[in-house]
């Protein structure tokens, strides 16, 4: 069937799905551990990790579900160690943010050379778009289940963050981490806890993209999804549902690149390419103000200040 | 503090205060121990101690606020006049509300109130911190902006609260701490441009010891000083040159008693010079003590003023709480 | 290493001389020498990128390893070196540090400047650069260059792609509208239409050689417009395989055999044969033959080839596909022959006239034929 | 004078110290991976210091390093943390090649000086712009100069293909070539092209200004507490803008270089992570310009190596980056133990 120009506005619906669904992920893993007062740009390296340990395991026991597990505990583990750096004194977050990357690329690549040529079970999808006949919306509307995860995550994130003890103590953490320990919180477990799920959360967006989409593990797999996360988390406001839809916005703007093209729309593709960045920046510039500190912005995080 | 005296007495609970204020515990405590340098140097019950005999024991000799020399000028030239500043806080809310006040050389302007109501962000934008959102500030006739030459022109300098937070870099040593107002001038900067270290510490010496700042070491990391020897680091810097208006916020806060009196009386000398002195504090005694002139700050606005001499505690505290009816 | 022993391997590996050679200059009786004093000729292979992407560096490391088996070589690689000074000092790491003899420094964008720099400096250590490059007289004698016409295997893939399309529209994800892709791409249309006149060629650029989720979203693009059989010229085209066999339609495979990945729906693929192209040089090594400064060839010298067709490819379309084959390997096959239009509607090549595979022409190609949707500007 | 003597020597102890402990970690990955470390740290030794052209192979790789390690080492004396090294050096690059092609007939040498002059303006305005924004709209200068490096990437592929394209550059769309007259050659004696030099002067220089010049106090007050400079009166956004300013026009100097150096023309091979790993060096000389420059060395000399670790241990190329990880974490993980030290001297005394 000809679907033409609502070719394009399917594949940017479809590939905000698609490509957005990884974003979710490292962006609600990021949005946590900012909440709480730090920073991970490693996630980066938690992502590849993550990736790559999804694949393994996956390829070694059958079960692409239990590679998604490993593949968030392989992130817990990163993240745990970059925060439990982070908790010494004087030692910047951002650093060590830029040096996780590097060894955890590092790491995933040197483990990972064995499972770039194997095929790996993947994830299965579910169809949601079976009541349409248009062949192509319903290709598009075939997610898979970590998509759905995702949302149950970032609400469930939201009302924690919101409503329960524990969301009131990370705040609480990432506000003033002084007044934190004045109630006799644990700061640095909370961080390093905090930072341990958002490198879990980040893991599993890292093993979507080996085990779901585009599904296989290369060197080339990621392509800064981690790195953009610190930057999907300010767009997002610190809210998890934030986070839900500026990675839906962000998988259909790297979608449209790719199906304008398809359309003969041939011009231009390296910008075209770059419209995710280019808006992310332009959001940034319309949103902050010298004024007046970002509306949900945790006090503590050095990015803010 | 009231409420948790009643609940004392009341046998509800018991309390610890430490505090340097001897107000506090003549109006609150019943028993006083005195610690000085880390040791103990004397307790007893509060209604047997006279005031004067605990300011001894916490400064080691017999101290009392000795009234201050005052000069009175003939004139009144008004030096700095602020007309309908507006401004607002870190989340977007307007906190200070239309204010006007002037201040003239030589009087100390004392603005009193419940911390909140708009005097930190007013003390923030006189020293160039933040921005007004409208309004004029206007120095010896001229509109003022918080630039280095307008600074310098104007002498108009600023000792905010918390100066280690606010006025200083606490990585770097005191004697580039010291230099911050005149480093980029001779001698500190060879043909304008060009550091001097052995003229920074030179100079550095020279406050070090004019104001005794201890440890005497210019080449220490400013945030390894006490308090009260950072406070009188950063009076050093401001008050060593010529000054012709001086904004200062709660400069006595946590300091003790000797250091309080010495910076007090560093004030009014200034003021004595001709000085023009906006004096922003929480401490009602303090600002008691050095006005010239009170008024009160409240929800953004100055709603009361009176000399010093006609000052009513009573009528100040109930302009300070909202209470004016 | 005993003497006797090396005649008898010699008189085993009686080998084939290059073909396509055109000049025959070289410098191999040094290296015989080489090889007679330390037993072993040394050769250095340099891979941009991972040496196992199931794609570009993959096929030529497979070459690598036929070479390496070879008892009296010893062969050593580095993978994901740059095309910047760090390849120029990747060469003279492995002449200076492991004494290699002959370098084959497998990416394009290494011969120029790198390899025209490094070369002279180093006139006894023979340069074999993949890309077909060589120009007699410019280029420094101590340096190769080899390339091979897999554009004839695309064509033939364009072949059974046009016969076993449902619509008559494809797909060709690519990296860079450079002469290379374009020229893969022009044949894959010019074998299609060559059967079947209507079809269309939808081409995405994804602007690098591997970005994964760019070119499963391009797949995707390209399914959604009515695309039924997809192919790539990415490094790896693992990725466009598996989202074309998931969405259900045909592709053509790149690089390597990827049949694995699509059991369903991979008709059949352009593949490299390098390991022919290396044991041909180190036979010529071997043999103290002189070595050709230019290498190419196609399907009839055996340095590409075609993958086995899928069971679902008709016997229609096996016998028009087989015969290009035919007349590839006897020669006889000139893919640009006029009247060939452009798909901006220029008369590219007039009619009556031929550029035959060898034809330096070809190498500068910056125009899609008709047929191709899509543009080389970006 | 023995505290200065040891508040000399802390640092320096330190280092060491951390090196030697990644060192131990990095061998005991090695170790499980199959190889012997030993062996490994030879040949590492050997690919990197062991002969003068070890030495050539690790000084060319950290020449880029040194200048891009100012965009990041530059705004951190202002308290900023920007990462767009990689942007920087590709525009500068870019624009350098521009410069050239538009003076086609003039002496080399006014070729190459408009070229570092364009080069540098353009790496100085790209980097400014996060500093700008920074400044006048708050927006965050690690994030913005992050996307501000994918922008610059997009913007260099997609001039190098279409409107500076050299139609001769066929399978690598390029610019045109600068002409050979215009390449800047190597230093006498050796095969290193001058961005050495370059690299080291700018270091020197770079520290020189942040250290012994009025700028540099002032620079060192805003970004030591902005709240402060801001009671000094001090320009806070003017000193902004200058440094960054500034650390862009090293990296655009870098870029300038690779063109006129190596390439002779701007291509994508601009975009060769010089600038990410510019940004670990700075971190590790904990922004010192001098520090640098060991720094660089130390760098380029592990990412030197990783060729013969490949050919003699058959380790893949991502040992170096495992190795880069490890000492890194290690080396920042060591800040925390600075002022321990006399600490412990003080209490030993008392």
């Amino acid at each position: 069937m000809e679907v033409g120009w609502w070719g394009v506005l399917i594949a940017v619906l479809g590939g905000a799905i698609r490509i957005g669904t990884p974003f979710l992920f490292v962006s609600l893993g990021e949005c946590l551990t900012e909440k709480s007062g730090r920073i991970n740009l490693g996630l980066e390296g938690t992502l590849v990790m993550g990736a790559m340990t999804g694949y393994a395991v996956s390829l070694h026991s059958g079960s692409p579900w239990l590679g998604v597990l490993c593949a968030g505990l392989a992130g817990m583990v990163l993240g745990a160690l970059h925060s439990w750096l982070c908790s010494f004194q004087r030692v910047n977050d951002i650093a060590v943010g830029i040096a996780m990357m590097l060894f955890g690329t590092g790491l995933a690549f040197f483990l990972g050379k064995p499972y770039i040529q194997p095929s790996a079970p993947r994830l299965p999808s579910i169809d949601l778009g079976g009541w349409s006949d248009l062949p192509q919306l319903e290709a598009a509307l075939q997610i898979n289940a970590l998509f759905l995860l995702g949302i149950v995550v970032a609400v469930l994130m939201g009302w924690m963050l919101k409503n329960t003890a524990w969301g009131l103590k990370v705040r609480v953490v990432g506000e003033s981490a002084d007044a934190a320990r004045a109630l006799g919180l644990p700061v640095d477990r909370i961080r390093i806890m905090s930072t341990a799920m958002g490198g879990f959360l980040a893991g599993i967006g890292g093993s979507y993209l080996s085990l779901y989409y585009p599904f296989n593990w290369s060197e080339g797999l990621s392509s800064g999804q981690g790195l953009m996360a610190v930057a999907l988390v300010i767009f997002a406001r610190w809210q998890p549902i934030g986070c839900l839809w500026v990675s839906l916005l962000w998988g259909g703007a790297a979608a449209l690149g790719p199906s304008l093209q398809s359309v003969g729309i041939t011009g231009g593709y390296y910008i075209f390419n770059a419209i995710p960045y280019i808006m992310t920046l332009a959001m940034m510039i319309i949103t902050c103000s010298p004024r007046r500190t970002l509306v949900g912005a945790p006090h503590e995080l050095t990015v803010t200040r | 503090m009231g409420h948790l005296r009643a609940m004392t007495l009341a046998q509800q609970v018991s309390v610890l205060i430490i505090t340097h204020k001897l107000r506090e515990v003549a109006a609150f405590a019943d028993e006083v121990t005195v610690l000085r340098k880390g040791q103990f140097v004397g307790s007893g019950k509060v209604s047997e101690l006279k005031v004067s005999q605990m300011a001894e024991m916490m400064v080691g000799s017999e101290v009392t606020a000795k009234p201050k020399q005052r000069t009175v000028l003939s004139k009144k030239v008004p030096k700095l006049v602020l007309q309908d500043i507006r401004v607002k806080d870190d989340i977007g809310v307007e906190i200070v509300r239309g204010l006007h006040l002037a201040i003239h050389e030589g009087e100390i302007v004392g603005v009193a109130g419940v911390s909140g109501n708009g005097q930190r962000e007013l003390v923030e934008v006189l020293a160039g911190q933040r921005q007004a959102t409208a309004g004029t500030i206007r120095v010896q006739d001229q509109p003022f902006q918080p630039t280095r030459e307008k600074i310098r022109q104007h002498k108009m300098f600023c000792l905010p609260e918390e100066p280690l937070q606010n006025t200083c870099v606490g990585r770097m040593t005191v004697a580039e701490n010291l230099a911050f107002r005149n480093f980029d001038r001779e001698p500190h900067a060879l043909g304008g441009w060009l550091i001097s270290r052995p003229a920074l510490r030179r100079s550095a010496f020279e406050l070090i010891e004019r104001y005794n700042i201890k440890p005497p070491y210019p080449d220490t990391p400013i945030q390894s000083l006490s308090g009260g020897n950072v406070q009188r680091a950063v009076l050093a810097r401001e008050l060593s040159a010529e000054v012709e208006i001086l904004i200062i916020a709660n400069p006595c806060f946590g300091l003790d008693f000797l250091a309080m009196e010495e910076i007090r009386l560093q004030i009014v000398a200034a003021r004595n010079r001709g000085t023009a002195v906006l004096l922003v504090s929480e401490d009602l005694d303090e600002i008691l003590e050095l006005s010239d002139r009170i008024v009160v700050m409240f929800n953004g606005q100055l709603v009361y003023e009176t000399t010093s001499s006609g000052a009513d505690l009573a009528i100040i505290g109930r302009h300070m709480t909202g209470h004016t009816t | 290493m005993s003497e006797s022993r090396k005649l008898t391997r010699r008189q085993v590996l009686q080998g084939t001389a290059a073909a396509g050679a055109l000049g025959m200059l070289g410098n191999v009786e040094w290296i015989g020498q080489a090889w007679g004093a330390s037993g072993k000729v040394k050769m250095g292979f340099i891979f941009v990128g991972p040496r196992d992407d199931y794609g570009y560096n993959q096929a030529h490391f497979e070459g690598k390893s036929a070479v390496a088996k070879l008892d009296w070589t010893k062969a050593f690689d580095e993978e994901k070196v740059p095309e910047t000074i760090e390849v120029q000092k990747t060469m003279e790491s492995m002449i200076k540090l492991d004494g290699a003899q002959v370098l084959f420094p497998t990416s394009f964008g290494y011969f120029d400047p790198h390899i025209l720099k490094v070369a002279p400096q180093f006139p006894k250590t023979q340069f074999l650069h993949c890309g077909g490059l060589y120009q007699e007289g410019k280029h420094p004698k101590n340096v190769g260059s080899y390339f091979g016409f897999i554009d004839e295997s695309q064509y033939i893939a364009g072949i059974v792609a046009g016969g076993m399309s449902k619509s008559g529209k494809l797909g060709f994800v690519a990296a860079k509208p450079i002469p290379q892709v374009l020229r893969n791409i022009n044949n894959y249309t010019l074998g299609a239409r060559s059967i079947r006149p209507t079809c269309t060629v939808n081409v995405i650029f994804t602007g690098d050689w591997s970005l994964p989720v760019r070119e499963a979203e391009a797949t995707n693009s390209l399914v959604d417009q009515g695309i039924d059989v997809v192919t790539c010229h990415v490094d790896s085209p693992k990725v466009v395989i598996t989202t074309a066999e998931k969405r259900g339609v045909y592709c053509t495979g790149y690089h390597c055999d990827q049949s694995k990945l699509a059991p369903k729906g991979y008709l059949t693929g352009a593949e490299w044969n390098w390991a022919k192209v290396y044991m041909d040089y180190a036979e010529m090594i071997r043999k103290g033959q002189k070595i050709p400064n230019l290498v190419r060839g196609g399907l009839k010298e055996g340095i590409v080839r075609v993958s086995d067709y899928n069971q679902v490819v008709t016997e229609a379309v096996r016998k028009q596909a087989d015969a290009a084959k035919d007349k590839f390997m006897s020669g006889g096959m000139v893919v640009y022959k006029g009247p060939i239009k452009d798909n901006t509607g220029r008369v590219v090549i007039a009619a009556g006239k031929e550029h035959v595979q060898t034809d330096i022409w070809l190498e500068s190609m910056d125009w899609l034929v008709e047929g191709v949707i899509g543009s080389t500007k970006s | 004078m023995a505290q200065t003597l040891s508040k000399a020597l802390e640092p320096v102890l330190i280092i060491v110290g951390s090196l030697t402990v990644s060192m131990v970690l990095f061998g005991v990955f090695v170790a499980s991976a199959g190889a012997d470390p030993f062996e490994v740290y030879q040949t590492m030794y050997r690919a990197a210091f062991g002969t003068s052209f070890s030495w050539q192979n690790t000084l060319v790789r950290a020449a880029p390093l040194m200048l891009t390690a100012l965009c990041t080492a530059l705004p951190g004396y202002l308290g900023l943390i920007i990462i767009g090294g990689e942007g920087a050096i590709v525009i500068g690059g870019l624009f350098a090649a521009i410069a050239a092609l538009t003076i086609p007939s003039a002496p080399p040498m006014v070729v190459l000086t408009t070229m570092a002059l364009v080069g540098m303006a353009a790496g100085g305005m790209w980097l400014a712009i996060g500093g700008a924004l920074r400044h006048y709209r708050a927006v965050n200068e690690t994030i913005s100069s992050l996307l501000l490096n994918y922008i610059a990437i997009a913007l260099l592929s997609h001039l190098v293909t279409s409107t500076f394209r050299d139609p001769e550059s066929l399978n690598h769309p390029s610019t045109h070539h600068i002409g050979e007259a215009n390449m800047i050659g190597v230093i006498p004696g050796t095969d290193l092209h001058w961005g050495l030099v370059f690299g080291i002067v700018a270091c020197v220089i770079a520290w020189f200004l942040m250290h012994h010049t009025v700028f540099g106090f002032a620079s060192q007050i805003a970004g030591g507490n902005v709240r402060a400079a801001r009671v000094a009166g001090l320009p806070v956004g003017r000193l902004i803008l200058i440094v960054c300013c500034i650390a862009g026009a090293a990296g655009g100097l870098a870029g300038m270089l690779e063109v006129a150096a190596i390439h002779g023309r701007a291509n994508d091979t601009l975009n060769a992570n010089y600038g990410y790993a510019g940004i670990l060096v700075a971190f590790v000389a904990r922004n010192n310009p001098l520090a640098i420059i060991p720094v660089a060395v130390l760098l380029g000399g592990i990412r030197a190596s990783s060729g013969l670790l490949q050919r003699a241990h058959e380790l893949p190329d991502a040992t170096v980056l495992v190795m880069q990880g490890i000492i890194f974490l290690v080396i920042l993980f060591s800040e925390t133990l600075y002022g321990r030290f006399s600490k412990l001297q003080k209490q030993g005394v008392s």
